[in-house]
């Protein structure tokens, strides 16, 4: 009704309600998401690569969000099957950052347990294995990764991947056999630390976020 | 007052033909721009007094924003040109009377440029807020223009 | 004492030229002799401040006061003669609108100081002693007036009935003020209405016998540097005067000799700055930034290159009317303006 | 031009011929290459799906590093792998945007004795500074044995391009920069409208069904085109389209034998260098085959067909005009 | 204590300024504060400009005795003449109402209320301290031009120079292509009713090109333009036809024996060919060809002339020495109906126009289907040959996308629809179309939709997000593949097409700004031409005597456009029939007994309004001459100079209420005597 409602200058927050939704923007890095400018059209769900493999495509999981369809959403598989190939976002007629979107899914699955219910429960614990090389290590270690994760996961892949592409690998030199250390791995573990401080002073202070 | 930050009080002059149109199709396409400063309407730049600034500053405005036609749009073929040659005058005199460069500015702005026209806007309250109050009158009625008796302990030496 | 009428005339921050002028009027000044009685003229005859705090209210009929108020010496006697004056005149550039003392107002007291006391090749002061408005002595407590920080008019500490501009005012027109006053204290004749009395209400191109022309000026001369022609109006030669902006009533003396009207009459009635109307009109008719030069920093490095040749706008515009412009003086970023 | 090399965890091992490529061109094209010291990790894409102030404070690591190598001078860092190129100018662009985001990572590098300030290190993709920098006339000047009749697919993935946070230098959508480039190594360049569409990323290690599903695409597209090579720009593509192509194989029942190369590789082959010092032989799809189509001469001009004479004209593409 | 009666009216807008400016406490404050200056009344209203809000302002001039109001509103340039109106109805010089912008400058620009109400407040006190030096003052009345500058001869200026034609008036239609008509002249049927373009446009061409009252300059370009509402001077570009319109017949021969082919991408929208001189399509109005040089044999290499060598008239019309014409034209007021530029595809790589041959633009669409088309009407893919069994339509291609134009382009829906009617009438093939949201709403449009879902054609709600020709399923060989997220089953479809055809998004003109600048108006910030009130001035602008028509204002239909050209009319011929026009007197004069006769202001005045009287050495200014920019006054040193309505009176007076308050609302201004 007042003209201030189109004021470009009023910020996207304060004509959110405090909602799932509102939860999202609020934890989504680099400036406003723009998770409620979405007019539904689908362009994200028809460009993306892992789309027909979702059980809700993105432009779906919105409008579940704007629903506060909160369970449902976390226990999707739909930003699991995110490739980060960032089609939605560049074509996105709304400029909604829906990749990044994704990536707080994500991690608000993980943190709220949800994943485990997902068809997808495997998924981060691809990236929690990855995550812990790099803490443990300051790099990533190929090797570490995918047998931790494949002898976790998929047994039989994991026989599979030590006799076929592993074996390749490491004849190829393609593969270490041992890990690579940084030189100054305790001031990076030191940083992170510092970052996981950080980041739950922010959560205690608007909740929620990860 | 003290407690909130200084505000700068800016008065713009405006052309009625270009920057008096830019602030009409910056409200009208609802671009912000903070209220530090108050527009008022002249037929052109050309028409700008150098008294009008005095008269602004002296009066309790911290800076003096003056708009008119880009060079060669003068709705009255030419006369920004004279304004532009009057402001740099009064430039280079306002400098021996103290006044810094930034608070006295000359910006064109067509009727088209509404946003370009805040954008001006809040560069110069930025400046501005930057230097500082100007309080012409404080400037006049600085120390020394005391009586006798008034004068601290300090200065009463042996 | 007589029953004629009582004139004053006092020197504040002034030259002492406006006397010079009063006693120029010639054999007029018997006239002067024959109406008046000297009630306290410190140039010529030898009153003190305490004969004056003597005289009743309104005991002077005429107070001439020149100077500017540069002290509070001089702000005091303004009050004091203000009190014991029935008509105050503004006499002269100083005492109407500041003048050369004002000029001090583009610098700071400090500065000024520093000049005249310190920093100066013919100053012997080795161990900088500045004037101190109060130094206590084994006699006692000696004062000197407060030096201010700021010169101001006579009208900005007093109430003026009439002024008459001029550094110094001519004496034709000093004599017609004192023949308006004589008459209309001997005959009982109106007195003129207050204001500026004495010159004329137009600028002073009005008076000046050069031929003039549409203006286009390329750049301007230092009086050294060129000859003018004779006959040809200066500003446009590229000489500063301040002929189009000051009040008419001297002649035209300066510009008809050659040299460029320097403003002492002050602005035009209806013209509150002189120095901004000059600003204007000035730059107004600069031959330069010619219309269809669109790059605005090309045109404005054009302008700028003119203007150097105007090497102090200010003090140029300002020569006599400081103290009544509009901003009065200069600012001085943390020279103890604002509130202490 | 001097550089600072952020090479990424990949180059390390599996993608040691995109390294020693790399650093083997760069030598005649005048890139000098100085690494960052002690880099880390840039957290791919898996850091920020599991925790957002790590995976920032992680990427902002190495550009503070960055910062403090070049003495303030503004570095501009080159990293060879789309992933690391995409994670620390998307870091830098969103410390930039975001100032509490980017003064909560300041408090964690703090902690570590770093700082980082937002927008002082510019981070550049290797094909990137090399079409900008060197450009194509500085390539085509070091062409010793060009690529004649050599049928490349030119791959580019997608954080090259998108979504392009920093200095936009190529088409999100459709890129050509490759596409010069191999044409300027005397490479017959073939459409490839999948050019700039996903490997898989890490699909594969989720869901290897719909992996293989993105992987096949892309083959099939290249193969419908009759390329010979695929030539890529990073470590996680070759991955995938390589050491994959046999399951993909398998599981479509295809016969595709694209070797799937770097194209630092294929420069340094018309550079005329040792493949062996370019890391030929590394690759699962043996490029020998493919290799040895190269000819000596260039291929002759293929004829414009003459559209026939009812066929409507078609719209002039922006490099036509 | 002033002596004035002064009457201040504060307006809420609606909610417009109300939202924002606290109207009641300013009226409150205005009556309280600003009794010394003269305020007796102050009253806010809901919407002053209403007849109740003027009314209101009357009868406080009747009933107390007001001589002097000032009204917090809008704009200015809206509404000062009427609320000058309302005082002179009540018997108060209109000149001494003044206007304070608290819309445009303080609600709509301010978010903060407690500041925005300050500034209202601040600038009220301007208003009042320079309205107690307004002079009641008269009009000045010069006569208006009775010609008219149509410039764009598109359907939106043909129809507006009609109307003006045929009410007796002469009109200049400026056209910058060989022929009037505009895009319309490409269309084949025009929606809802489908009747066929050429159809209804031609006879109004063939009317324009021949009403006595229009001078039809096609080929030509307005370079610029001087003046005023009433009395412009246009000067215009003819540019060189290299055919001379006296002697040319419009046989075509020329055009038959031209050896030189040339790609037509603007007509024919680039799918078709033209000669290098040729007419854009043969009911062209005029009937003259024009010689394009930058592919003529002749111009190129100096030789050929086959067009001259066979012209049958007498004289030959060819004449290659022809040069550009530079016309200096008097109008009264000017008409831009200058339209609209079309999308650029190519900007959209993933729709594949340029690179997949067959996907069509909206415009190359229509060129197909136009019987007088390339391929005389047939609907074949690119090959020229075979019929399609499948097409897909796409709506919003660059229109509603942040990443190009994020507004509708209003025609795209309808234009689609009846691209999916004309696909199945002409080939009978499948028909898809791709689409947001369906917007039909206008007389008939719906009715229209509804007939074609009548006649199967499938409706996909998702925006497309690719077409490609990277087959990667059974059925997708050899075909264009449309892939799209059906939202109503929320999955990615591929759907096999042989055919494409792109809805491409209206633009303004690429040169919309420079055209803007030239003829003082403004643009939005999406290019569009700006109308003086959105809802009620639709057509005119905030330049008096320009007004615009057509899609130049925005995207629109052709009975919208149509309807626009005659509304631009209709206001032109207002304006006419007051046959003089009221302008502001705002005019300098010298003050004689003050003028010292300095000639510095004698070369202030463009207009050559300042003369010299060498007998009696002063200045004076003819008023008739002076258009009242008050450059004079300013330089003026003596202040022997005024100039009515911004006197330095007026002006330091408003300054001084400006500063009334500082930003923090402490008393700012220290009312020094100066």
């Amino acid at each position: 009704m007042t003209t201030t409602a189109f004021s470009p200058e009023a910020p996207v927050l304060a004509r959110t309600r405090r909602s799932f939704m509102r939860e999202i923007v609020e934890d989504t890095p680099g400036g406003d998401p723009r998770l409620e400018m979405c007019i539904q059209c689908g362009t994200c769900g028809g460009s993306c690569p892992s789309g027909a493999d979702m059980e809700y495509s993105p432009r779906r999981i919105f409008a579940m969000v704007e629903a506060d369809m909160r369970e449902e959403v976390l226990k999707a598989n739909t930003f699991w099957y995110c490739v980060s190939c960032y089609y939605c976002m560049v074509r996105c007629p709304q400029e909604v950052h829906i990749t990044d979107i994704m990536y707080t899914l994500k991690r608000k699955a993980i943190r709220e347990g949800y994943y485990r219910e997902s068809s997808a429960s495997d998924a981060p614990d691809f990236s929690e294995t990855f995550v812990d090389a790099v803490l443990k290590y300051g790099r990533s270690f190929e090797l570490g990764l995918a047998t931790r994760y494949h002898l976790r996961h998929h047994p039989i892949g994991a026989v599979k991947m030590a006799t076929g592409m592993g074996l390749e690998m490491l004849r190829k030199g393609r593969m270490d056999l041992t890990p690579r250390r940084i030189k100054n791995l305790g001031q990076l573990q030191a940083i992170l630390r510092e970052a996981e401080d950080v980041a739950r002073e922010d959560r205690e202070q608007i909740g929620g976020g990860a | 007052m003290a407690d909130k930050q200084f505000e700068p009080l800016i008065i713009g002059f405006t052309c009625n033909w270009c920057s008096y149109r830019a602030a009409d199709l910056a409200g009208m396409s609802r671009v912000k721009y903070p209220p530090n400063v108050r527009l008022m309407r002249l037929m052109c730049s050309g028409r700008l007094d150098p008294e009008f600034v005095l008269k602004a500053l002296r009066g309790g405005a911290d800076g003096v924003l003056i708009t008119g036609c880009h060079p060669g749009e003068c709705h009255y073929l030419e006369q920004n040109y004279k304004a532009l040659r009057r402001f740099l005058l009064l430039r280079r005199t306002l400098k021996q009377f103290g006044v810094e460069p930034q608070r006295v500015r000359l910006i064109w702005a067509s009727a088209a440029e509404g946003a370009r026209l805040a954008q001006e806007i809040n560069k110069m309250v930025e400046e501005i807020r930057a230097l500082g109050p100007l309080t012409w009158r404080d400037v006049i009625s600085a120390n020394g223009d005391r009586p006798l008796e008034a004068l601290p302990a300090e200065e009463v030496t042996a | 004492m007589s029953d004629k009428p009582k004139l004053a005339m006092y020197w504040a921050s002034s030259c002492g030229g406006c006397e010079i002028a009063t006693l120029n009027i010639h054999e007029h000044i018997l006239d002067v002799d024959a109406v008046f009685d000297i009630a306290f003229f410190p140039c010529i005859a030898d009153f003190k401040v305490k004969d004056v705090q003597g005289y009743p209210d309104g005991y002077i009929d005429v107070c001439l006061f020149n100077g500017a108020i540069r002290t509070s010496e001089n702000e005091e006697m303004a009050h004091l003669l203000r009190q014991k004056s029935k008509v105050m005149v503004a006499f002269g550039s100083c005492a109407y609108e500041g003048c050369i003392p004002a000029l001090s107002n583009l610098t700071t007291k400090d500065a000024t100081f520093n000049t005249v006391y310190l920093d100066n090749p013919s100053i012997d002061n080795p161990d900088g002693i500045l004037p101190q408005p109060v130094t206590l002595v084994a006699e006692g407590t000696l004062t000197i007036p407060v030096f201010y920080h700021t010169v101001k008019s006579l009208d900005q500490v007093v109430k003026v009935d009439y002024t008459i501009p001029g550094c110094p005012p001519e004496p034709h027109q000093i004599w017609a003020v004192l023949e308006a006053v004589v008459a209309a204290l001997t005959q009982g004749a109106p007195l003129p209405p207050s204001g500026v009395v004495g010159a004329g209400s137009v600028a002073v191109c009005e008076e000046c016998s050069r031929k003039r022309d549409v203006k286009k000026i390329k750049r301007f001369y230092r009086p050294y540097e060129v000859d003018p022609d004779p006959d040809i109006c200066l500003l446009e030669q590229g000489i500063m005067c301040m002929g189009i902006a000051t009040r008419s009533g001297c002649g035209a003396l300066c510009p008809q000799v050659g040299m460029g009207c320097r403003g002492c009459y002050g602005p035009v009635p209806g013209v509150t700055d002189q120095g901004a109307k000059m600003v204007s009109a000035i730059a107004s008719v600069m031959d330069v930034g010619k219309m269809g030069e669109i790059d605005e920093a090309v045109l404005e490095r054009q302008i700028e290159a003119v203007y150097d040749s105007i090497p102090d706008p200010a003090g140029t515009f300002y020569r006599f009317s400081m103290a009544h412009s509009i901003l009065r003086r200069t600012r001085v970023a943390g020279n103890g303006h604002g509130k202490e | 031009m001097k550089y600072t090399y952020y090479p990424g965890c990949s180059l390390e091992r599996n993608a040691g011929a995109y390294h020693s490529s790399t650093l083997a061109v760069a030598g005649p094209l005048g890139m000098e290459f100085q690494e960052v010291d002690d880099w880390n990790c840039c957290g791919a894409t898996e850091f920020i799906a599991v925790d957002k102030m790590q995976a920032y404070a992680l990427a902002a690591r190495n550009l503070s590093l960055a910062e403090k190598q070049s003495n303030g001078n503004g570095a501009t860092m080159v990293a060879p792998c789309s992933a690391c190129f995409l994670n620390l100018s998307k870091c830098d662009a969103y410390l930039v945007k975001d100032a509490p985001l980017a003064e909560k990572v300041n408090r964690a590098l703090a902690a570590g004795g770093l700082h980082y300030t937002p927008g002082s290190v510019r981070t550049r993709h290797l094909l990137e500074a090399m079409v900008t920098d060197v450009g194509f006339e500085g390539v085509a000047a070091q062409v010793k044995r060009p690529l004649y009749n050599l049928k490349v697919a030119p791959y580019y993935g997608c954080l090259i391009v998108r979504p392009g946070f920093l200095d936009k230098f190529d088409d999100e959508e459709y890129p050509t920069s490759l596409d010069k480039l191999m044409r300027t190594l005397g490479a017959n360049v073939v459409d490839f409208p999948m050019k700039a569409h996903c490997c898989g990323g890490h699909m594969t290690q989720i869901s290897e069904e719909v992996a293989l599903g993105l992987i096949y695409r892309l083959l099939k597209n290249a193969a419908d085109y009759g390329a010979d090579v695929i030539t890529t720009i990073c470590p996680m593509c070759q991955l995938n389209l390589d050491a994959y192509q046999e399951h993909v194989n398998r599981y479509f029942g295809t016969h595709f034998k694209i070797p799937i190369l770097y194209f630092t590789q294929l420069m340094g082959l018309a550079f005329d260098m040792d493949p062996l010092a370019l890391g030929f032989g590394k690759e699962f799809i043996d490029a020998a085959p493919a290799l040895a189509k190269i000819g000596v001469e260039p291929p002759p001009k293929p004829k414009r067909e003459r559209p026939s004479k009812e066929a409507l004209p078609m719209p002039m593409m922006p490099e036509e005009e | 204590m002033s002596e004035e009666r002064i009457g201040v009216y504060v307006c809420h807008c609606g909610s417009n300024i109300a939202s924002v400016v606290d109207v009641e406490d300013v009226a409150v404050w205005a009556k309280d504060n600003l009794a010394d200056q003269g305020v007796v009344v102050a009253r806010d209203y809901k919407f002053m400009c209403s007849s109740l809000g003027q009314e209101l302002i009357q009868d406080d001039i009747k009933e107390q005795g007001l001589d002097r109001v000032v009204v917090a509103a809008c704009s200015p340039h809206l509404h000062e003449r009427t609320f000058r109106n309302a005082c002179d109805r009540a018997g108060l010089n209109p000149f001494l109402c003044e206007m304070v912008s608290v819309r445009e400058q303080v609600s709509w620009v301010h978010t903060d209320k407690e500041l925005a109400t300050q500034k209202a407040k601040a600038m009220i006190a301007g208003g009042v301290e320079r309205v107690v030096y307004h002079e009641p003052l008269e009009p000045l009345r010069v006569p208006i031009n009775e010609a008219t500058l149509v410039v764009g001869a598109g359907i939106a200026g043909i129809q507006a120079a009609l109307e003006i034609a045929d009410s007796g008036f002469p009109v200049y239609l400026v056209e910058r292509e060989p022929s009037i008509g505009g895009h319309m002249a490409q269309f084949d049927k025009t929606f809802p009713t489908l009747d066929c373009s050429a159809c209804i446009l031609t006879p109004k061409m063939v009317d324009a090109g021949q009403h006595p009252n229009i001078t039809l300059l096609s080929w030509s370009e307005v370079e610029r333009v001087d003046g005023y509402v009433g009395n412009f001077t246009v000067t215009i570009r003819k540019k060189a036809r290299y055919v001379n319109e006296d002697v040319c017949t419009g046989c075509g021969i020329c055009i038959e024996k031209c050896p030189v082919n040339v790609l037509d991408t603007n007509f024919e929208a680039g799918l078709g060919y033209r000669k290098a001189v040729y007419r854009p399509f043969p009911q062209a109005v005029p009937k003259y060809p024009v010689i394009d040089t930058e592919n003529c044999t002749y111009f190129k290499r100096g030789k050929c002339k086959a067009c001259q060598i066979f012209c049958p008239t007498q004289p030959n019309s060819i004449d290659f020495e022809q040069q550009d014409q530079l016309l200096q034209v008097p109008v009264g007021n000017i008409i831009l109906a200058t339209g609209y530029d079309l999308f650029d595809a190519r900007r959209i790589p993933q729709y594949g126009y340029g690179r997949l041959a067959n996907v069509y633009t909206s415009l190359e669409f229509e060129r197909l289907c136009n019987a007088a088309g390339p391929t005389n009407g047939d609907v074949v893919l690119r090959d020229g040959v075979t019929k399609p069994e499948a097409v897909g339509i796409i709506h919003c291609v660059g229109s509603r996308d942040r990443n190009y134009n994020n507004y509708c382009s209003v025609i795209c829906c309808m234009q689609s629809l009846k691209f999916a009617h004309l696909v199945k009438e002409r080939t009978g093939a499948e028909v898809y179309n791709f689409y947001i949201d369906m917007r039909t709403a206008y007389k008939d449009y719906d009715e229209f939709y509804q007939k074609v879902l009548e006649e199967g054609t499938h409706f996909v709600r998702g925006r497309v997000a690719e077409v490609t020709d990277a087959a990667r399923q059974p059925g997708e060989d050899g075909k264009i593949i449309v892939q799209v997220e059906d939202t109503f089953i929320g999955k990615q479809r591929r759907i096999p097409v042989d055919m494409v055809i792109l809805s491409s998004a209206l633009e303004p003109r690429a040169d919309s700004d420079e055209v803007a600048h030239k003829f003082g108006i403004a643009c939005s910030a999406n290019g569009w031409f700006i109308e003086k009130h959105p809802k009620l001035d639709p057509v005119a602008t905030m330049t008096e005597g320009i007004y615009i028509a057509g899609c130049a204002q925005g995207p629109k239909d052709i009975p919208s456009t149509v309807a626009q050209g005659a509304a631009a009319a209709a206001r032109v011929l207002g304006r006419i029939q007051q046959k003089e026009l009221a302008l502001e007197p705002i005019r300098a004069s010298v003050i004689a007994e003050r003028c010292s006769g300095c000639r510095i202001c004698n070369n202030m005045c463009p207009f050559n309004a300042i003369l010299f009287h060498e007998d009696r050495m002063v200045t004076e200014i003819n008023p008739a001459l002076c258009q009242g920019c008050g450059t004079c006054v300013a330089a003026c040193p003596s202040g022997a100079i005024t100039g009515t309505q911004f006197s330095n009176e007026q002006v330091l007076a408003q300054i001084e209420g400006l500063l009334m308050f500082g930003v923090n609302g402490n008393l700012a201004n220290e009312l020094v005597p100066a």
